[in-house]
């Protein structure tokens, strides 16, 4: 019954050691001069594969029932809806109000 | 272990409905969390759009020394938080004891440091409101920055206070025994929590403290 | 008794009789629907009322093509609805291009409103019948919003942004004006009259009461006094941009984006400098923040728009 | 399970009589009780602040009270309708005592969270009243920034705490119900044999956990700008005047569905039981619950037509805002059908229920000249939102609250008011709302802004009439306060089920002991099987079952 037992202490220090690897690498890829938007790029996916590593086995999401997975899967399907909503408005101002015609 | 700890409270069916539910709600009030932290993040991203370059500025201020040690520190508590919940499940009281123990020493050592950040930043003027200095140029966005500096971490800091308080009273039940391999469902919830503020962290760790290095 | 009770606002302006046209189609739309469902209810409430407490009516499980026509008439209707609101939003938006410039300031808890050749006025605005008239308008505290019924245009009015409005009045006549956004304790003082002149009258009343400096002169003295002539003309101490035609014209960012020199940009640039930074020049002009009213950067952007751009191009080294 | 004796029958009110049997009780159906006692009180007390507002709006000129009194009326009148009143009323009252209940259980999932909850309202409703207290707050229940961040000089981080507080009371009960739905259904009570109530109040969860939070730390980032004055919503510091206005809306216009979803409930459960009728096309009505609770997060912009965002934005929401119209037109038109050849009976929820359509259709297709741009730009801020934004909350949610209490009263108290009163007080609401709101509209169109606290001469009469329509409603509302605290004690004893409804909570005892039924109940039919047809071998969609 319980999704603890699937994942040995093994696999969590390999979890670790990874997340650890991810944080130096994010720390060492900042430093190097990509582009503003690639830095970013870089910066945001290394930090969603630490997250999702924590959600599928510090959390064990991975062994978890469906529902479990719609409820994670709702909160950040909102927060993007939030995200890319407001956005819309805020990248569009300038560009389409046009104050001056 | 006796049986009695099996037993499930009245609306229940079982023991096993008892920690379905248990788990859900924690699952549901964690998506809450994403969203009230969504809503920082939000703002966070809004500025950054339209003050990239004072942002990156005033994101080179923050010594990136005592960041990097927090974000492993948080991420060793994570493992330890993680094993807790590991040998709670195998019935090991005392293994469970000595990694929530780490767990509360970990999460108490970035404190200790986020404080001392902290302190620094009241050092170098850079907490926002009359006193706060940022040459001239960026100086409004460089203020906004630190807004979000100070009230994300901030509200991250008040989870893990929320957790400490958590792990003790769950250090505590597992010194009076009261976990089994048959019953651990609070170590699994709390375990849920803390995870996902180690997960607040690493996306606030690359916002606030990498944004600008590579200038 | 109707001057007491008045049902329907006038119409001042050309944006007033094609808001209210849609206006009427919605009403139409509204009373079709809402008379369907009232007549229904009380033809089935009378005709089905139960007569026994024994009745047992037999179960209707749905109907797929009633839920079909129910989905899908509405829905057409809104789209029509939401395509002829966004094509008149469009037009609120699209001032023309001949409009006459006023600028206006909001501040708890009073209107500022200041005409092209210098004419300031508080809580009234004169403008001329039949010409576009177009309000550049932001606050020096918080969000007001100057709103004009008979014209039915409104629009917020920002604090640190520009936002416009513009109609065209067809009637002369004096209307109400109101900030309708909630900005403190005289918000509901915060109110004045729109006077609409034959263009004679207006003219008359312009050269009446006026200073004899207009507002862009104004911005050409405050440009001079504080020092942006001495870097924004070649040759000045330090290489800075070239202000000659520059309102509305696309400038080109360092960084590679390009964007539009609208008068939110040039506020902007004057009190927050580094923000953008235009493509080949370093970032050095100081902020004026502190240094220049809202009134004042309003006048500077007016002379800006009287830059004339030959001249400039010649200036030109 | 505690079975009966000799004496008189246990129940769930007679189980304890203490004060501590109250206060401490993780029953739910007692909770339900605490819950409508605390909201009635702040129902009267922002009623209070109504009264005073409508009776100043009598003259242009602000005569009564002061702009910065009138400011704070309106303002406190918004907090407490909206954040203490009609946000918990129908789940944290009639959904706190019908959700185990429709469903087979013998509680919530989570009775000590459940009360928590309760705990959590009271003291975010103590924070706002000490706030009131201290001078109240003038910055309308928006909060606008930079108003409410550095202008205001009054009670904004007080009040900011208690709505911040109160928010958790929500997300709990939110997550309460979820859980409970999910996990705690009596066997055979498949989601589909769910009733229409238990619908909406799951889709009315989904919102309360998903947009609550993000008020809350949206007031909490204003509290902090005021205490320690941060930076984040100040124009004056580079600070973007709609970043507030887009986290506000955010949870606020979903909010108004958090208000109107349940109410919507009620009226199912009621319309089928008058017309002793399976709802027509129960799924769609279901299915519309959830694309409300969706869709319902898609619009909050049309908020901000005229606040100088991007035009394209404000097309964008204008669009998605129609989208949202059409499920609530689904939900219309199904309980219209479902009155076809049913069989009718007038008692007084269902004058609620008849009431609540009526005055939600007027509500709804006024919603529609909202999400029209064009028109929104002129009626935006004007009395036309106000009366609009009525029709929904007052004339939807509260019409669906009175009728559900109503409907229920029996299962609650054991007990009948009395129906001739119940009526006359269902009429006069009906009629005083009318009258109250509908001049809003034309004052709207006219141009009288909103939260005006004195406005020019021409407006008089339709204030006027509005102010009289005002003094009828409040009548309509202190009848039924009378007749039901009356009915406590002198009503007649109701029975199990008076009102010969179909569901599980008409089932057991009224009132229901404390663990709610007497034995497991198991369920063999489909909702609303009034005419005992639906046992299991449902005809077709779209097929009458008539021949």
């Amino acid at each position: 019954m319980t999704s603890a037992h699937a994942i040995t202490l093994k696999t969590y220090g390999a979890v670790f050691t990874a997340l650890l690897l991810l944080t130096a690498l994010t720390t060492g890829v900042a430093f190097l001069d990509l582009g503003s938007y690639f830095n970013t790029v870089i910066a945001l996916t290394i930090a969603c594969a630490k997250a999702t590593l924590v959600l599928l086995y510090f959390m064990h999401l991975r062994y978890s029932r469906p529902l479990t997975w719609v409820i994670a899967g709702a909160g950040l399907f909102w927060f993007l809806i939030m995200m890319s909503l407001t956005m819309s408005d805020v990248l569009t101002r300038e560009t389409v109000t046009g104050l001056i015609r | 272990m006796s049986d009695s700890r099996l037993v499930h409270a009245h609306q229940f069916d079982d023991a096993e409905q008892q920690r379905d539910a248990a788990s859900l709600g924690m699952w549901i009030f964690l998506a809450t969390e994403v969203m009230f932290f969504g809503g920082m993040f939000l703002g966070y991203t809004i500025y950054r759009s339209m003050y990239a370059e004072a942002f990156a500025a005033a994101s080179n201020r923050i010594d990136l020394i005592p960041g990097v040690i927090n974000t492993t520190i948080l991420i060793l508590s994570s493992f330890t938080m993680a094993s807790a919940v590991y040998h709670a499940a195998l019935g090991r009281g005392r293994a469970l004891q000595i990694s929530l123990l780490l767990t509360i020493v970990l999460g108490a050592a970035f404190l200790g440091i986020k404080l001392y950040e902290y302190h620094e930043k009241f050092e170098e003027l850079l907490v926002p409101g009359a006193l706060f200095s940022f040459p001239a140029p960026f100086s409004a966005a460089a203020e906004i920055f630190f807004s979000f500096y100070f009230a994300m971490t901030g509200m991250h800091a008040v989870h893990m206070i929320i957790g400490f308080g958590l792990l003790a009273k769950l250090l505590f039940d597992a010194r009076r025994g009261r976990y089994s391999a048959g019953y651990y469902t609070p170590v699994e919830l709390v375990g849920l929590y803390w995870h996902f503020v180690d997960i607040v962290w690493i996306f606030l760790f690359p916002l606030l403290y990498l944004l600008g290095r590579h200038l | 008794m109707w001057e007491n009770l008045p049902l329907f606002p006038q119409q001042a302006s050309t944006l007033a009789p094609r808001v209210d046209a849609l206006y009427f189609f919605l009403i139409l739309v509204s009373v079709f629907f809402a008379g369907l469902i009232f007549v229904l209810i009380f033809y089935f409430a009378v005709k089905y009322r139960r007569r026994s407490d024994a009745d047992q009516p037999r179960a209707i499980e749905g109907s797929i093509p009633l839920e079909i026509v129910w989905t899908v008439v509405p829905f057409a209707l809104t789209l029509v609805m939401f395509g002829w609101g966004a094509w008149l939003f469009a037009e609120i938006h699209t001032p023309p291009r001949d409009a006459l410039e006023i600028n206006v300031v909001g501040k708890q808890w009073m209107w500022k409103i200041q005409h092209p050749n210098g004419q300031q006025e508080i809580n009234e605005l004169h403008v001329p019948v039949g010409q576009a008239v177009k309000l550049l308008m932001t606050s020096e505290d918080v969000i007001h919003d100057f709103f004009v019924p008979a014209f039915r245009v409104k629009s917020d009015v920002l604090p640190g942004r520009y936002t416009q409005i513009w109609f065209h009045a067809t009637k002369p006549g004096e209307y109400r004006f109101f900030c309708s956004q909630y900005c403190g304790t005289q918000h509901s003082g915060m109110i004045g009259r729109v006077i609409v002149m034959e263009i004679p009258d207006f003219q008359n009343w312009l050269s009446g009461g006026a200073a004899g400096v207009s507002t862009a002169q104004l911005g050409e003295k405050l440009f001079e006094s504080l020092g942006c002539v001495s870097c924004h003309r070649p040759g000045g101490a330090v290489q800075a941009p070239s202000l000659a035609g520059l309102v509305g014209k696309p400038v080109k960012l360092e960084g590679g984006k390009t964007i539009t020199a609208d008068e939110s940009y040039i506020r902007e640039s004057i009190l927050d400098p580094r923000a953008k930074i235009v493509a080949g020049y370093q970032p050095v002009m100081p902020s004026y923040k502190g240094s220049i009213s809202e009134d004042g950067i309003m006048q500077i952007i007016a002379y800006l728009k009287t830059f004339n751009p030959q001249e400039g191009e010649a200036r030109r080294p | 399970m505690n079975i009966p004796s000799a004496g008189p029958r246990r129940h769930y009110l007679n189980a304890g009589y203490g004060v501590r049997s109250w206060l401490l009780t993780t029953d739910h159906k007692r909770i339900a009780w605490l819950y409508l006692l605390s909201i009635t009180f702040f129902f009267v007390i922002g009623g209070a602040f109504a009264t005073l507002m409508r009776i100043e709006l009598l003259t242009p000129q602000g005569d009564l009270v002061q702009a910065e009194t009138y400011n704070r009326l309106f303002t406190m009148h918004g907090v407490t309708m909206i954040f203490f009143f009609l946000i918990p009323s129908i789940p944290a009252v009639l959904g706190n005592f019908l959700v185990p209940l429709m469903i087979g259980a013998r509680d919530l999932a989570f009775p000590r969270l459940n009360l928590a909850s309760w705990y959590v309202f009271i003291l975010g409703g103590a924070f706002t009243l000490i706030a009131a207290a201290a001078g109240g707050v003038d910055t309308g229940w928006t909060f606008y920034t930079p108003y409410s961040s550095r202008y205001s000089n009054s009670q904004v981080v007080l009040t900011v705490v208690g709505i911040f507080i109160t928010g958790f009371s929500s997300i709990l009960t939110g997550l309460n119900f979820l859980v409970t739905i999910h996990k705690m259904r009596a066997p055979g009570m498949t989601w589909f044999r769910l009733p229409l109530f238990i619908w909406s109040h799951y889709a009315t969860s989904i919102i309360f956990i998903l947009g609550t939070p993000v008020i809350a730390i949206t007031l909490v980032l204003v509290g902090l700008e005021r205490i320690f004055s941060l930076g984040i919503f100040d124009p004056a510091r580079g600070g973007d005047p709609l970043l507030f206005q887009h986290l506000f809306w955010f949870y606020s216009h979903p909010a108004v569905y958090i208000m109107i979803l349940p109410a919507m409930g009620v009226v199912s459960e009621v319309i089928a039981c008058f017309a002793r009728k399976r709802i027509f096309g129960y799924s769609f009505v279901a299915f519309a619950s959830l694309a409300i609770a969706v869709l319902g997060f898609l619009v909050w912009a049309h908020h901000m037509f005229v606040s100088g965002q991007s035009v394209y934005a404000s097309m964008v929401f204008s669009l998605l805002s129609f989208f949202v119209a059409i499920p609530s037109a689904i939900k219309v038109f199904n309980w219209t059908a479902t009155l076809y050849k049913g069989s009718i009976a007038f008692d007084a929820p269902m004058l609620y229920a008849l009431g609540f359509i009526g005055l939600f259709t007027i509500g709804g297709l006024t919603g529609l000249f909202l999400a029209t741009l064009g028109i929104d730009v002129h009626v935006h801020d004007t009395y036309f939102v106000i009366a609009h934004f009525h029709y929904i909350m007052v004339g939807g949610a509260v019409m669906g609250y009175l009728g559900g209490i109503h409907f229920w009263w029996p299962k609650m108290t054991g007990r009948t008011y009395p129906e001739g009163w119940a009526k006359l007080a269902a009429l006069i609401v009906f009629v005083g709302f009318n009258l109250t709101f509908f001049p809003q509209f034309i004052l709207g169109y006219l141009g009288m802004p909103r939260r005006y606290h004195a406005y020019p001469p021409e407006f008089q009469v339709l204030n006027v009439m509005s102010t009289a329509g005002a003094s009828v409603l409040a009548l309509g509302y202190l009848i039924p306060i009378i007749y039901l605290t009356w009915s406590l004690r002198y009503g007649r004893i109701a029975g199990t089920n008076p009102w010969m409804a179909k569901g599980l909570e008409w089932e057991t005892h009224s009132q229901p002991h404390s663990a709610n039924f007497d034995a497991q109940p198991i369920v063999r039919e489909e909702a609303y099987a009034y005419s005992g047809e639906e046992r299991g071998d449902l005809q077709p969609l779209g097929k009458p079952v008539d021949v």
